[in-house]
């Protein structure tokens, strides 16, 4: 009877092998007719809507859902598909999702890379698919992006330089008088949080401050409260506190308020409900980020590229674009609330001007000097030119006199 | 109307699968009577006393308790109907204090405020048990602080503080040395006296023809008969247990020493703290040698310490074949040099009872079974737990079957039978007919006698005097740890010169 | 015959969970299912919970769990990448399996010898091995040789995935390793009393799961183009999921069969793979693989509940 | 040897040997809370007396609460034998929904919130896992899918609002805060301690978890008491989700099972408490070994030892010998 069995479980198991040979043979003509190099692309890919990948590395953590929040928007303002994945916080997975989006068929695939040693890895299966992909958020090494650039399916990169967050914050504490600061932060081995703890550490030494301590290793609020309470403990002389996160920078405050002893300003990079509210009631000094809008840049390049028209750097290069990274003044809270965080700060119409079925002769300078024009007066401006908000916020907000 | 039966049961049916282990069960039970329940392993004594104690449920039938209908969902239901049950091979709870033990289930009668009273609740539990004079016991102390026979006292204890008029005892009398037996004969003998029912299943049968008024056999889930004990000697009851004759006596018949001048096994000064010291002797190759002595005498340990699962603190074992002295180290080297051990307690020390037949017959065997690069055939375990349940008789549905699903006397034979294989010089045996029927017993001796003719040496370990007597060549007493007297078959021995040794 | 049919069921019924699912998600996804991209892909996704699975069994059939593998696959992954860049490619798998055959001799070593309960002690291990990869790499990237990189490619991950599977399943199914695992697994004291050398097997049965690890660790670090501290993150956890899936039971014991873990690990990456494929949003995707996966154990051992009823039988 | 004549007194003999043992079980836990208070003075000399400080001591205390709860939880969940690692997912969503109703009804709605939700879900898994037989570890990992699936929707739901997952901000939060987390953590040290120790509910759960079938012989119903002790744990768990939400004023959800790194620390407090088992109770040894692995990260964050790394190091090492002492003379079987 058991013989029996296997046999059967054999046959079934052939049957599927050669389905999926049959199953295979009609998918690959497909994928080999959809992924023909770009210039015969426009003929067969016309009517047809986009259809773009996107990695979430943790669904779940507000700065990277808050992202993936950034490119719905901006793809359907672009009026193509998306397919959304979530990379569950595992290194492997976001290797695997590339592979499982190659296979569900998308035309382009906007990828972010946790660690820099799977921008080659990323590129080597785009490449073997042929699948043209864009990097967000993060800006690849030297070392990585030279490998990157030998790859004809390389769209570009949209990113800013955490350093360069991390770098003004230790600057402005600096020049406040601020000498002694701790630095709470994410884990070690994140290089976004590394660099802004570089970036810090570097401005702020220069400028003849010294951090005492960084605490390393948090990953929730709860984590970073815990471990700030005893830095403090620790160091009750501070006078600064650097949080290179939003949940740690409310950890950070929360830490603080239990420390009446100790007196020291709060800084954070990135721009959170909570920060807000921390920025507009004083107890957060500065806070600065880059506002998720490199997302939205990178899916432009990438559907201009996917539209037959790339937009290349000199020496027909693909494109290394870096975000400016802004520090928000505490009169410009509630604006930026609007506009940032309940709604996009780019609208339908700037998004469509930069792509190419609706302005088809943009080149990459439009696009550059749309994104190093971009800070929060300019951005409010222009909401103040559509008509959404009055000249009179606007001197509140100190952005008009 | 008084009545004049505590219980009664009527066509009592329970099915296991296709197995009808209790069929058309009546029985009834007098109230002050000792009743004793006798039958094979597998005949639905057991199943009868779960029944009864609301362990498991009844598929058809009736049962009365005092005149009234009675039909336990839970053991809890049991004790609120007062009939305290000891079970077969359980024990206690050994991570709560032994008071808490002995009331649990029932802890909400020491509640107070909804939180439970424990300074009452011990102060109780002491009282109960010097009340039934069971001893002292340290009760907010855990129970596995606790021996064996202890925690058998305690269960009694337990059984006992339900104040029942129905008491079972299943297979107690087994686990608990002489002087804890005539303890539990006088509480017996008390709840005859106020008018309480005992039930009592034991395989020592002349124990049970002493202490019982009527006795019910069963066979096969049928009660084959009930018998007023005075009228019955051992010998019917194994005919009427077994429903065939058997022959007078299934121990050996000749009384003198054979064994060869070999030594095979030489023990040397072993001590192990607290349960024996200075063993010494030479175990012959042919012997079979007894070891006895009362529940402390340390007699289980010595032979676990022997088979090196006991590391001892001094002294050493020696194994020798053919003038080489070889150290025995632990159990490891001890089963590589050919020694085998059949452990007490057969479903804890013995036996995967998950798993089937095959692999247990096969787990001494496995490095005899091994080819080179360490292959273990499928085919070859299968030929030889084929070999071992046809030589054996052990009654399973095919060698795939699990351990579990055998009766206790099939469960014995597997763990005596797979060390029946061609490397094994030495074997001891501890307890090795413990709570197995007449049948299997016999078989055990038979196979035990042609093996010690084969050459092999046993060291037999028991609590019962009369296999010992029946079988050993050499007989040790032991007595609290110490090695008192040394008895020769030849010189013969009676159970009276033992006992007075051992006491 | 009609036990040994029950007795077929059982042992076929993950396989037609399996298949359903396939059939299913054939039938959603349609024909990108079955292309040649995307079984690539599942086996990608299957190598790595088979192989750490394959070690990760003997452990869990003794009754333990191996919590640390995840950790130590990071550990292992990162020196052995640094010692491929100092010693050249040779050195990459000898001190990935000589390393993962260390961590787990020491969790063996405390959970044998000093008795401490096996989650304990590599939940501990876990937590220690992750800081010392954070502390080893220290935030700095490091990257490796092209023929590290090369083990992602398909045939030579496949051509290493055959030869240990093979060597794992004879270690397992046909050796007094696998047969002791089992014994330890059903009732240790069993073992202790028949002259099994308990701790042996156990330091042994932790070894081979580092082992895996090791080898797991190797092919990640090929497979995402460098080290990263995070890797492996929850591996373990993925690892005991498919074991448990399949059959395996958490008591481990003579249940434990190698064939069950290849069901459990393709149940699970058919699952994630399938509903990716079929766009379900991320936020519910997890939630009816949660819901799936429940089914599945639920119907399996349903199915065999009903074959104990049969086998268990006769029983007094 | 013994050589005591008559048997009966021969066995008091043997008890009032073991009366001596019990003293010296009582010298041996002086010696381990001396053992465990050294290092402390050692340490506390290193630091400069910063560690001893009695603010220090007191925030040392405030961290040690969440993972006390969440053990005394686990005490009893995984005491019967359930091993639900599903917690962590329950937490967060406990967390979400006292925080909403925390700002809606304040402090009332907090500890509500969290109880309910833990209280309802736990409930669900028990019942599930006992009627589908599933194994408690299997079911915990899907179950945790699940909850933390719905915790995604809950942020994603959120997110479109332009909003972040519920904030307590200024609201409810004294509970987090000293004096109230301290008398917090007394009651619930009492609470467990009688729950465990002085109830039935307590004992059916230690009996069903020291030996399942003997327990059910002695009369003990083994789902109820799986289900009693669970839901009891229940409430201690959304006790700690309660005063973590307002502790740290906002929880995020996770999802890729990243849930269960939130039970890794408390679920090393218990195992910690089991170790100690022997000496003390071991609802006490909880809140002991919880303050043991908090102050271990306070001491080393004092002493400047990286955090992340080394400190990390260390806990795991505490853990490991902690263990291995603990189970010094033990002979009996460990899986």
């Amino acid at each position: 009877m058991r013989k029996i069995f296997y046999v059967l479980l054999v046959i079934i198991l052939a049957c599927t092998l050669i389905f999926s040979g049959c199953g295979s043979s009609s998918s690959s003509s497909k994928i080999s007719s959809t992924t023909t190099p770009p210039s015969q692309k426009n003929s067969t890919t016309a009517n047809k809507k986009l259809k773009l990948g996107f990695n979430n590395f943790l669904k779940g953590f507000y700065s990277l859902d808050i992202l993936e929040k950034s490119f719905k928007a901006t793809a359907d303002a672009l009026n193509v598909d998306t397919m959304i994945t979530n990379d569950e916080g595992k290194v492997e997975q976001s290797v695997q999702n590339v592979q499982n989006m190659i296979s569900s068929g998308v035309d382009g695939i906007v990828f972010f890379g946790i660690s820099d040693t799977l921008f080659p890895v990323v590129s080597q299966k785009c490449r073997e698919a042929k699948i043209p992909f864009v990097i967000y958020d993060h800006i690849p090494s030297d070392k990585s992006m030279e490998i990157l650039q030998q790859n004809p399916y390389f769209v570009g990169v949209v990113g800013e330089h955490d350093y360069d967050a991390g770098y003004p914050i230790g600057e402005y504490a600096a020049n406040q008088g601020l000498k002694k600061a701790i630095v709470v932060t994410g884990k070690n081995t994140d290089t976004t949080h590394s660099a802004r703890v570089k970036g810090f550490t570097d401005s702020f030494t220069k400028a003849g401050g010294r951090v005492l301590d960084v605490g390393w290793g948090n990953t929730t609020l709860a984590d970073a409260l815990s471990q700030t309470d005893d830095l403090l403990t620790a160091h009750p002389d501070v006078d600064c506190i650097y949080a290179t996160g939003g949940d740690f920078g409310s950890g950070a405050l929360q830490a603080l308020q239990k420390h009446p002893n100790v007196k020291a300003k709060v800084f954070v990079t990135d721009l959170d409900p909570d920060i807000l509210a921390g920025l507009k009631a004083g107890t957060i000094t500065a806070a600065n980020g880059a506002h998720w809008v490199n997302v939205d840049f990178a899916t432009i390049l990438l559907v201009n590229y996917l539209n037959n028209h790339p937009l290349r750097d000199s020496g027909n290069k693909a494109p290394v674009v870096t975000v400016p990274v802004l520090t928000l003044p505490n009169n410009q809270v509630s604006l930026y609330q609007k506009f940032w965080l309940n709604n996009e700060p780019f609208s339908v119409t700037e998004l469509r001007n930069l792509t190419v079925p609706w302005n088809p002769n943009v080149t990459l300078n439009e696009v550059k000097s749309v994104i190093s024009n971009y800070s929060i007066k300019s951005r409010l401006e222009e909401k103040q030119k559509e008509g959404l908000v009055t000249s009179d916020e606007l001197k509140k907000a100190g952005i008009i006199n | 109307m008084t009545n004049e039966y505590i219980f009664r049961a009527e066509k009592l049916n329970k099915f296991f699968g296709p197995t009808h282990a209790n069929n058309d069960v009546s029985i009834s039970i007098q109230k002050g009577e000792i009743r004793g329940l006798i039958g094979e392993n597998g005949s639905g004594k057991s199943t009868l006393i779960s029944l009864i104690s609301g362990i498991i449920q009844k598929d058809s039938g009736m049962m009365f308790l005092d005149g009234e209908p009675y039909e336990p969902k839970t053991p809890l239901d049991a004790f609120n109907h007062k009939i305290g049950t000891v079970v077969q091979e359980l024990g206690l709870v050994d991570g709560l204090p032994i008071g808490v033990n002995i009331f649990l289930g029932r802890l909400d009668m020491f509640n107070k405020n909804g939180v439970i009273d424990l300074q009452g609740l011990y102060k109780a539990a002491s009282e109960h048990l010097s009340y039934w004079n069971l001893g002292k016991f340290p009760v907010q102390n855990l129970a596995s602080t606790l021996s064996v026979e202890e925690k058998k006292m305690v269960e009694l204890a337990r059984a006992l503080s339900v104040n029942p008029n129905f008491l079972i005892l299943d297979e107690i009398t087994t686990a608990i040395s002489l002087n804890n037996r005539k303890l539990l004969y006088s509480i017996i003998e008390q709840f005859k006296k106020q008018g309480k029912s005992v039930l009592l299943i034991t395989h020592d049968l002349e124990e049970i023809i002493k202490i019982t008024d009527n006795i019910t056999i069963m066979r096969d889930g049928v009660v084959v008969d009930t018998r007023k004990s005075c009228e019955l000697t051992p010998d019917i009851l194994k005919r009427l247990m077994v429903g065939r004759e058997l022959s007078g006596s299934y121990y050996r018949n000749d009384w003198e020493d054979q064994y060869e001048d070999d030594v095979v096994l030489s023990v040397c000064d072993l001590t192990v703290e607290e349960h024996f010291e200075d063993v010494s002797f030479d175990l012959h190759k042919g012997e079979i040698l007894g070891i006895c002595g009362l529940s402390d005498a340390g007699i289980h340990e010595l032979g676990e310490t022997i088979f090196g699962v006991i590391k001892p603190q001094k002294g050493s074992i020696y194994f020798i074949s053919s003038n080489e002295k070889i150290k025995v180290k632990n159990s490891i080297h001890a089963r590589k040099l050919g020694i085998g051990y059949v452990p007490k307690d057969r479903d804890k020390q013995a036996l995967m009872i998950n798993d089937s037949v095959e692999n247990n017959i096969c787990l001494p065997s496995i490095e005899i079974l091994q080819g080179p690069f360490g292959y273990i055939r499928p085919a070859k375990m299968r030929k030889l737990s084929s070999k071992v349940v046809n030589d054996f008789e052990i009654k399973a549905k095919s060698i795939s079957q699990y351990i579990r699903g055998l009766s206790g006397g099939n469960k014995q034979k597997i763990n005596f039978a797979r060390w029946m294989n061609e490397k094994v010089r030495i074997l001891i045996m501890d307890c090795p007919t413990r709570g197995v029927d007449v049948g299997v017993k016999a078989y055990i001796y038979s196979v035990m006698n042609e093996a010690k003719k084969q050459g092999l040496s046993i060291i037999m370990i028991s609590d019962e005097l009369p296999e010992l007597i029946g079988m050993c060549d050499r007989l040790l007493v032991m007595k609290e740890g110490k090695v008192v007297k040394t008895f020769y078959r030849s010189s013969g021995f009676t159970e009276e010169s033992i006992m007075e040794v051992m006491m | 015959m009609k036990k040994g049919l029950w007795s077929s069921y059982q042992r076929i019924f993950p396989f037609i969970s399996l298949i359903l699912l396939i059939i299913i998600f054939s039938i959603i996804v349609g024909p990108k299912f079955w292309s040649v991209d995307n079984l690539v892909n599942i086996i990608n996704q299957v190598v790595p919970l088979i192989l750490g699975g394959a070690g990760m069994i003997f452990v869990v059939t003794q009754g333990g769990c191996d919590l640390s593998q995840g950790s130590a696959l990071a550990l292992v992954g990162t020196i052995a990448a640094m010692a491929s860049n100092s010693l050249g490619f040779i050195a990459y798998f000898p001190v990935a399996i000589f390393l993962g055959a260390l961590i787990g001799a020491f969790n063996g070593v405390i959970v044998s010898k000093f008795k401490v309960q096996s989650l304990m002690v590599t939940l501990a291990m876990m937590i220690t091995l992750r800081a010392i990869v954070v502390y080893i790499t220290g935030g700095q990237v490091i990257y490796v040789s092209s023929s590290v990189l090369l083990l992602d490619n398909f045939a030579i991950k496949i051509s290493i995935f055959v030869t240990t599977m093979a060597v794992m399943y004879y270690l397992f199914e046909y050796t007094k390793i696998g047969f002791y695992s089992k014994v330890i697994g059903e009732n240790e004291m069993v073992g202790i009393y028949t002259g099994i050398s308990v701790d042996k097997y156990k330091i042994l049965a932790f070894m081979i799961s580092g082992i895996m690890a090791g080898i797991v660790g190797a092919l990640t670090v090929g497979r995402i183009g460098g080290v990263d501290p995070a890797m492996g993150n929850f591996f373990e956890l993925q690892v005991l999921m498919s074991l448990f899936v399949g059959g395996v039971p958490v008591t481990g014991g003579a249940g434990s069969k190698i064939y069950k873990l290849f069901i459990g690990a393709l149940i699970l990456s058919v699952l994630q793979n399938g509903l990716i494929l079929s766009r379900v949003s991320a936020e519910v995707s997890e939630l009816v693989e949660g819901i799936i996966l429940i089914g599945v154990v639920f119907f399996t051992l349903y199915i065999r509940s009903k074959f104990i009823q049969v086998q268990s039988a006769g029983e007094n | 040897m013994k050589s005591v004549d008559s048997e009966k007194s021969y066995s008091l003999g043997k008890f009032q040997e073991r009366r001596f043992l019990v003293s010296r079980y009582d010298i041996k836990k002086l010696l381990s809370v001396i053992l465990i208070i050294i290092p402390y003075i050692i340490f506390n000399i290193f630091t400069k007396g910063r560690f001893m400080e009695s603010s220090n001591i007191l925030s040392i205390l405030v961290h040690a609460v969440v993972p006390a709860f969440v053990a005394w939880g686990f005490c009893f969940i995984f005491t019967s034998g359930i091993m639900d690692l599903s917690i962590g997912a329950i937490m967060i969503l406990a967390c979400i929904v006292s925080g909403i109703l925390a700002i809606k009804i304040g402090y009332f709605g907090l500890i509500l919130g969290g109880i309910l939700v833990s209280f309802a879900l736990e409930y669900i898994n028990l019942k599930c896992m006992i009627k589908t037989k599933i194994p408690s570890w299997v079911f915990g990992l899907g179950m945790a899918m699940i909850y933390e699936g719905i915790g995604a929707l809950y942020g994603a739901s959120q997110l479109k609002l332009g909003k972040q997952v519920v904030s307590l901000g200024v609201t409810a939060r004294k509970l987090g805060s000293i004096p109230w987390i301290i008398i917090v953590l007394a009651l619930g040290l009492i609470m467990a301690y009688i729950i465990f120790n002085r109830t039935s509910i307590g004992f059916d759960i230690r009996a069903v978890g020291s030996n399942r079938e003997v327990a059910k012989m002695m009369g003990v119903d083994v789902t109820k008491a799986i289900i009693r002790g669970g839901l009891v744990g229940s409430v201690f768990i959304g006790l700690a989700s309660a005063i973590n939400e307002s502790y740290a004023g906002r929880v995020m959800p996770t999802t890729g099972l990243n849930s269960i790194a939130l039970i890794f620390i408390p679920l090393a407090v218990y195992l910690l408490a089991q170790a100690f088992e022997q000496i003390f109770n071991l609802t006490v040894a909880v809140i002991i070994s919880s303050v043991i692995v908090e102050s271990l990260f306070n001491i080393l964050t004092i002493l400047g030892v990286p955090s992340g790394t080394w400190q990390q190091v260390a806990v795991g090492a505490c853990v490991i010998v902690c263990g291995v002492l603990a189970q010094r003379h033990y002979k009996g079987v460990v899986k």
